[in-house]
């Protein structure tokens, strides 16, 4: 740690040094050039000037962006997907909080095998097993709140494809893509270790795709990967 | 009234001492000539006396006041000297508009009708002036600010003749409108004797003449004739200077009160300067002795 | 008018001399008031206090008189004690010194006399 | 013999005008210093990278952060050199005293660093606008002053009572070196011996990490100021003008 210290000094030793040199030069010349005051004044003035515009248009050019949720929304955000998760584990389907629904299938299948193929795809999944006769499965996909950084995650994130097909049900991650946000902050990362900042952790809420089957019990399900619940 | 109050006043730097021991009392509303050689002490006791620095020991009063941090005495007195400086962001004009509102007597007719008879440039930097024109300025400033203690340290350094003519002029014209309390130290007292009121005479850091011009000038007369005429008449006087003229003629200062009243040697006056000069003079005999 | 500053005179003594110059001169006449200490010594260009210790000894020999609040005034027997005054003074110096001058220069008293009647003549 | 009386007062307050006036210059460096700032932190401040069901997202955060180690290190610079030689030979040209000088100094020193925090603050406002301006990303929208004032002005505050302790820093350290040169070193000794010894760390932690509030670290921060600007004051009351 204290090796570490000593390095971090340096660079900060080395900025010292070209802020006192840029001093000194403007100081040297403003000299020659026989800087009047008034040209400060003005240059003072222009500068606050766009300082205050930019605050104005910001906020008028701002509507673009996405909302930012306050703290308080975030934690019912994290409230909520998780009172989702724990329907989903316990299989309460009247629980499930309806706007959390994406899609919903329901296929006929033939034979008494259900087969599931995950392609690289990350999602949680449940079966409720039915008694009915019947080669009806019904098939719900669900997504939890997700926001990171502010950004709500739902429009961002591809949803993986799922495909019903005769007795397969095969979920297909999108491919790979990569997505860059810049993101404005007043406040001063420097100090984030204090509590009420805007640090990451706090304003991350990773919600998941989760998949809910309905199955008749005579048929059976076939999961190489192994399926999360049951 | 009394101006300033000197009592036993040292100044010790950390080898020298630059003030031994000074006594005086400066009456309101005088001319005052500081006098002494270089490195007398002049500059010291007037950086004291305007409160830039600490005295060592020893009782200092202006306006009844110690001057050190005093804002009554940094309120009411100024002093002008070379090292004088000014922002170098604000230009001429600009510092004589500041100047009002520091000191309240400000005379802004004054100092912009000297500023314009010394055709100084009102957008130039203090720090940019020629060494006669930054001297001009400072007068110029000390003399505008009226204060009810102005004092000047060697301040016509660097002005040319007609300059110096004109600031003596100027000084004793503002001051004959305004009197007040003026301190003036300088080495060239000839040039400057006849504003002068009093003479404050002081040699290596002690005070070795406060009187008047008229009494300093008829201090010491000088002897003049032969060698031995002279030699018989100064026995066992304070010989303040003397010198062999030729083989046989030789001249002899000495204080007015012991004139002989002898014939066979003319009498001759001495100016204020020369008694100052002798007065300081460490050595009994002059240049001339080196190269005998 | 300039001082002689390098002088044996004081130059108070000179300011004195002039104004009694400018009295036997009739510039300045009997009860007009004389130039103040402060216009002496913006004409001189010397320091007031000295223009004020040359009226002093005006007064002190009543050459000049003093009205409190207003000023010097010239004294109604000023010119004549002007004159009195130099030809008492000024002349009986010269005098002495013309005579010291004289028998250094080992002139007779006789060839003296004439030298005088000599000048006085030119001047005529 | 009439002799004015000014008042300390009146005379503190003549000299921050004069001053402010005087030292202008040094508000056109801080912009100098906080466009260079913006300038390096125009590719964002800090970055963060996460991969979500077959996406990777990068956040890109843009903050007032560069700007503000710039400004700091500006106001260092303008608390040590208001102290040094040339400008306390200025200021005793015209009507003042030791108390009036430190004064009017300290006062002139908060005037800047409050001008100085604001503009800071409002400074990333032009990277809001110019950054999506030049790069095809999306950006969020984040936290203007409408959106947030209170944590806005908490922030803003921030800003100024840190450029106000460093600028204290500079000036107590500015004054020691006026009254001996050796002092030179101890700032550097400082910097050095801090982050690298065990109590050097203690005290960092106590200032900036062991806070319960950015409301705690703001009032620490006012605290150091005022520590500094006084024991600037007890050292430098006996100082003599060297000129």
């Amino acid at each position: 740690m204290s090796n570490f210290g000593i390095l971090s000094i340096l660079p900060i030793l080395g900025l010292l040094f070209i802020i006192w040199r840029l001093l000194r030069l403007t100081k040297s010349t403003s000299n020659r050039i026989n800087w009047a005051q008034r040209s400060n004044k003005w240059i003072l003035c222009i500068y606050v000037g766009v300082l205050l515009l930019a605050v104005v248009v910001y906020e008028a050019i701002q509507a673009d962006g996405e909302k930012v949720y306050t703290q308080k929304e975030y934690a019912t955000f994290i409230d909520e997907n998780n009172v989702f998760q724990q329907a989903f584990e316990k299989n309460e389907e009247s629980k499930f909080d309806p706007k959390f629904l994406i899609e919903e299938w329901k296929q006929q299948i033939e034979g008494d095998t259900l087969e599931v193929i995950l392609n690289g795809s990350n999602v949680r999944m449940n079966i409720e097993w039915t008694n009915s006769k019947e080669q009806l499965v019904e098939a719900k996909m669900y997504k939890t709140y997700s926001y990171m950084g502010g950004i709500n995650m739902e429009k961002e994130i591809p949803l993986p494809t799922l495909e019903v097909k005769d007795n397969q049900i095969i979920l297909t991650a999108i491919p790979q893509k990569e997505r860059t946000y810049y993101r404005f902050t007043n406040e001063l990362t420097f100090f984030s270790t204090v509590n009420n900042l805007d640090s990451w952790e706090q304003r991350r809420v990773i919600g998941h795709t989760y998949i809910y089957l309905k199955v008749p019990k005579h048929i059976n399900v076939i999961d190489k990967d192994g399926l999360q619940f049951y | 009234m009394t101006v300033i109050d000197c009592q036993n006043l040292k100044k010790r730097y950390k080898r020298l001492n630059a003030l031994e021991d000074i006594t005086f009392q400066l009456e309101e509303k005088k001319i005052t000539g500081l006098i002494g050689r270089n490195g007398a002490g002049k500059t010291t006791l007037l950086k004291i006396l305007a409160g830039f620095i600490r005295k060592s020991a020893g009782d200092v009063q202006v306006f009844s006041n110690n001057p050190f941090n005093n804002l009554r005495v940094s309120a009411n007195s100024i002093l002008v000297d070379d090292q004088m400086s000014f922002p170098d962001s604000l230009t001429l004009a600009d510092i004589l508009e500041v100047a009002p509102e520091f000191y309240k007597r400000w005379d802004t007719e004054l100092a912009n009708n000297l500023f314009k008879y010394f055709r100084l440039n009102p957008k130039q930097l203090h720090s940019r002036l020629s060494k006669g024109n930054r001297a001009t300025f400072n007068m110029i400033f000390g003399l505008a600010t009226r204060c009810e203690l102005t004092m000047f340290d060697e301040p016509t350094n660097g002005m040319d003749e007609a300059v110096r003519t004109d600031f003596y002029r100027a000084l004793l014209k503002d001051y004959i409108a305004h009197p007040r309390s003026i301190l003036i130290s300088s080495h060239h007292l000839a040039e400057m004797e006849h504003l002068l009121e009093d003479i404050l005479l002081i040699h290596k850091g002690k005070v070795v003449l406060h009187q008047s011009l008229e009494e300093v000038k008829e201090y010491a007369v000088k002897l003049q004739g032969t060698t031995d005429l002279v030699e018989k008449l100064t026995d066992g006087k304070e010989i303040l200077h003397a010198k062999q003229l030729d083989s046989q003629r030789k001249y002899v200062v000495i204080r007015k009160e012991d004139v002989p009243a002898l014939e066979g040697v003319t009498i001759h006056p001495v100016a204020a300067s020369e008694v100052c000069m002798y007065v300081t003079s460490d050595r009994k005999g002059g240049i001339d002795d080196v190269f005998m | 008018m300039d001082l002689n500053t390098d002088s044996t005179k004081p130059i108070y003594i000179q300011i004195a001399e002039w104004i009694e110059n400018e009295i036997i001169a009739d510039r300045f006449l009997s009860d007009e008031k004389v130039y103040s200490q402060y216009q002496l010594a913006e004409l001189f260009n010397i320091n007031p206090a000295t223009a004020a210790k040359g009226l002093t000894i005006l007064v002190e020999e009543q050459i000049l008189y003093k009205k409190r609040g207003l000023g010097m005034f010239v004294a109604p027997e000023a010119k004549n004690m002007v004159l009195e005054k130099r030809r008492s003074e000024t002349l009986t110096r010269m005098a002495r010194e013309l005579v010291l001058e004289a028998r250094r220069l080992s002139v007779t008293e006789e060839e003296l006399i004439q030298l005088i009647k000599k000048c006085e003549g030119e001047q005529k | 013999m009439f002799l004015c009386n000014s008042t300390l007062g009146e005379v503190v307050w003549t000299q921050v005008k004069f001053k402010m006036n005087a030292y202008l210059g040094t508000l056109v460096s801080l912009i100098v210093v906080q466009i260079l700032g913006l300038m390096l932190s125009i590719n964002g401040t800090s970055s963060m990278s996460t991969n979500f069901n077959n996406t990777d997202f990068q956040f890109v955060w843009i903050t007032a952060d560069t700007v503000i180690i710039f400004v700091s290190i500006w106001a260092l610079f303008l608390g040590n050199v208001i102290t040094t030689k040339g400008y306390r030979n200025t200021n005793f040209s015209f009507v003042t005293n030791g108390i009036s000088n430190n004064l009017s100094n300290i006062i002139v020193l908060i005037i800047m660093s409050v001008f100085a925090g604001i503009t800071t603050f409002l400074s990333h406002y032009i990277l809001r606008i110019v950054v999506p301006f030049f790069n095809d990303v999306g950006y969020v929208r984040s936290g203007s002053i409408i959106d947030d004032p209170l944590s806005s002005i908490t922030s803003m505050g921030l800003m100024v009572s840190l450029i106000l302790m460093i600028s204290a820093g500079g000036y107590l350290w500015g004054t020691l070196v006026y009254i001996h040169r050796a002092y030179m070193f101890l700032l550097i000794v400082l910097i050095i011996a801090l982050p690298a010894t065990k109590t050097g760390q203690m005290i960092l932690r106590f200032i900036f990490a062991d806070n319960m509030s950015l409301f705690v670290l703001n009032v620490k921060f006012v605290c150091l100021a005022i520590i500094f600007f006084v024991l600037a004051m007890l050292c430098s009351n006996r100082l003599e003008v060297r000129r």
